[in-house]
């Protein structure tokens, strides 16, 4: 079982500041990797750079491709969540689950039977009027659409409720058992099962 | 050939234009030496600071 | 299922910006209003004698027409940009500057069309001769795309900062276009042979389409550094 | 040359002799212009603003051609000295092409007693100072200097792929609205000895470019490696 990802002595200066100075790490599937860091500590940045967003000064990001040989270059999906979820106000929760790149040819009961999987009842309201909760829910809702090998998420359980929290533990165990992997941010260590990392 | 100063300043009544322009380029150029050259010591000033 | 995957995910973005268009109404009848405000502007400014202003309708009316299409220019990217879904654009294996196009072909369906129909009733009310109403629509057509290129690209490149700033970048660059359009309305009212500044439109257009989504997505990579 | 500091140190060897060599060969091409060409038959001595104007004409669009070379190189090899390039050579392009702009004008009141002609090279230039606008003020807009750069140059790389679209277009404007008036465009008939100061004002001119631009970039590189230790032992240590 090879590491769908690996990371070599990665380092990014900005304007004269250290942001993050050699990161090294490997993601195997199914296995979860949690960076850990006040804010501004970088971690948005980091997960940025090794989705390819933002170019780093050192170091060199590997995915594994087809043939299990590593190169720079992503040859499959990765799934991204970053602090403003991507969720439009003028979209209904429903539309706004079924109006996305991942539930291309998805027949309307999955997506509801989706809904009703992270507690989401009131389909047809704008998400403009919802709690920042019901938004990560909807966020959430989408990991299930399609399986991913890496999952990006940032900052995954902040603000959020235990009933939320717990749902989404649920989650990462049951996309880990299908070999999902998770890189997550956070302020601070939660209690899923990964290797943690300080930045 | 022009020779004499009146022919030349004057040079049958479109003078002023001629000079004019002449005025006008040596004023762009000296302008731009010499912002290029305050900044130069703004900069100098505040390297001395550092 | 590569070449699937991009079809299916540039008609899920059309559908859903048209779908948020129209949730917000006024992202198509801004253009359309400032469009035929700016045309009434000329006769109430000029006088309304019927000779003077036929003869001026060409260039009244492209004048409009360009800068109403920038008008809603800003609204390309910067909302995407703020709720994150820009982001898949470059994350996703698919090459980003199709879906670049993708966006910049919604922001000329939402303003691009419908100044073209208002453009029927500025010729009205301009006193343009009824055959060269089909040139200035082709000529419309091609320019209006033109402009919702490049005004992408000056929203790209302003993203986040003053709209007026990416009209200022922008404009310089549209004169061609004008040009070219107003030659041929006014060579269609002396029904003169416009083909030939339809074909340099269109070959703008052309070339404008890879070359100028290539340049908007490096211009937008700029914004995540 | 492509690193900074080494640029500092080689320009400021060359600069004192670049600035003597600039201000002899203009002085030399203009004096030489001025007073000892021959006064042409149909415009009498009005046409001696050719030698700057042609010049200035010249130099603005050969300037954002460098421009559009460094803004290509800067998004190619992400050459921070290219970008710098960038920046140092738009000012200086901008007041040439409005030199050529009010030379044009003046010119125009003598020969056709009216300030401004709508003709074709004029009016191209016009939208050329346009576009050096549209470039100082998109850099000073973004704060973080090397992202300025690199959308100066994207703007830049567009710049020179329209500007020749935007000259066709002028002058089939030009044939459509006016085609019998004068234009500057036919120049007087340039008998050789016209010609020979001419062209040492150009070489004076694009001399005199390079000038300033070595100036404006000195300041640039050390504007922007100010914390940097060459920047610090070279001047950090006389304070």
């Amino acid at each position: 079982m090879l590491p769908n990802l690996k990371v070599e002595n990665l380092s990014s200066v900005r304007s004269e500041k250290v942001i993050f100075d050699n990161i090294n790490f490997e993601v195997m599937p199914g296995q979860n990797i949690e960076i850990i860091g006040s804010n501004g500590s970088g971690k948005t940045t980091l997960l940025r750079t090794i989705l390819g967003l933002i170019n780093q000064d050192k170091g060199q990001i590997l995915w594994l491709d087809d043939n299990d040989n590593y190169n720079k270059f992503r040859t499959f999906d990765c799934f991204y969540q970053g602090h403003q979820l991507g969720i439009k106000n003028l979209l209904t929760v429903y539309e706004n689950l079924q109006l996305t790149k991942n539930s291309i040819g998805m027949p309307q009961e999955e997506i509801y039977k989706l809904l009703e999987r992270v507690g989401l009842s009131n389909i047809n309201d704008f998400a403009a009027n919802l709690s920042v909760g019901q938004r990560k829910r909807i966020a959430v809702a989408r990991w299930l659409l399609k399986e991913f090998k890496v999952y990006l998420i940032d900052e995954p359980f902040s603000a959020l409720d235990d009933k939320a929290t717990l749902l989404i533990e649920d989650l990462i165990k049951e996309l880990n058992a299908k070999g999902c992997s998770f890189i997550i941010t956070g302020h601070r260590p939660s209690n899923i099962l990964a290797s943690r990392m300080e930045i | 050939m022009l020779n004499g100063f009146d022919e030349v300043f004057i040079m049958d009544g479109n003078g002023p234009y001629v000079w004019s322009c002449l005025v006008i380029f040596i004023l762009i150029l000296v302008l731009n030496i010499f912002t290029a050259l305050k900044r130069k010591n703004k900069i100098l000033k505040s390297l001395k600071k550092l | 299922m590569m070449q699937s995957s991009i079809s299916d995910w540039l008609t899920i973005i059309l559908r859903r910006d048209l779908i948020i268009a129209f949730r917000r109404s006024s992202t198509y009848i801004t253009p359309l209003i400032f469009f035929l405000i700016v045309v009434t502007f000329f006769p109430l400014a000029l006088g309304p004698q019927e000779s003077l202003l036929s003869s001026l309708a060409p260039g009244v009316i492209w004048i409009a027409a360009l800068l109403a299409s920038l008008l809603a220019v800003e609204t390309i990217f910067s909302e995407d940009f703020r709720d994150g879904t820009l982001d898949d654009f470059f994350i996703s294996l698919e090459p980003s500057f199709i879906l670049v196009f993708a966006k910049v072909l919604i922001h000329w369906l939402i303003t691009g069309l419908p100044i073209l129909i208002a453009s029927m009733i500025a010729a009205l009310v301009l006193y343009l001769p009824f055959e060269s109403f089909i040139p200035m629509i082709f000529s419309l057509l091609l320019g209006t795309s033109f402009m919702s290129l490049l005004g992408a690209l000056g929203a790209a490149l302003s993203l986040g900062r003053s709209a007026i700033l990416s009209a200022i970048i922008v404009l310089p660059f549209s004169i061609p276009t004008l040009l070219m359009g107003t030659s041929v309305i006014s060579s269609s009212l002396i029904n003169q042979d416009f083909s030939g500044y339809l074909m340099i439109m269109g070959a703008m257009l052309a070339i404008g389409i890879p070359g100028l989504c290539l340049l908007t997505v490096e211009a937008l990579l700029l914004n995540y550094e | 040359m492509g690193s900074p500091p080494l640029f500092y140190k080689w320009s400021s060897k060359i600069l004192p002799w670049l600035s003597i060599v600039s201000i002899l060969i203009l002085g030399v091409g203009l004096y030489w212009g001025m007073f000892y060409a021959p006064t042409d038959y149909k415009q009498g001595d009005v046409y001696r603003i050719l030698f700057i104007h042609v010049p200035s004409a010249i130099l603005g669009q050969s300037i954002f051609m460098f421009m559009a070379i460094c803004g290509f190189i800067n998004m190619i090899w992400r050459a921070k000295i290219s970008g710098m390039m960038l920046k140092s050579a738009a000012p200086i392009g901008a007041s040439f092409t409005l030199l050529a702009l009010v030379t044009g004008s003046i010119w125009g009141k003598p020969t056709w007693g009216t300030w401004w002609v709508w003709d074709a090279r004029l009016t191209s230039t016009l939208i050329l100072f346009f576009i050096y606008a549209a470039l100082i003020g998109l850099h000073s807009t973004i704060e973080d200097k090397t992202k300025a750069d690199r959308a100066v140059s994207i703007l830049s790389i567009v710049g020179i792929a329209i500007i020749p679209v935007i000259k066709k277009s002028v002058d089939w404007w030009q044939t459509l609205h006016q085609p019998s008036t004068f234009t500057i465009t036919s120049s007087p008939s340039m008998s050789p000895d016209m010609y020979q100061p001419l062209l040492i004002c150009v070489i004076g001119f694009y001399l005199f470019f390079a000038l300033l631009l070595t100036l404006n970039l000195r300041n640039e590189v050390l504007e922007r490696e100010k914390n940097k230790n060459w920047v610090r032992q070279l001047f950090g240590g006389l304070s």
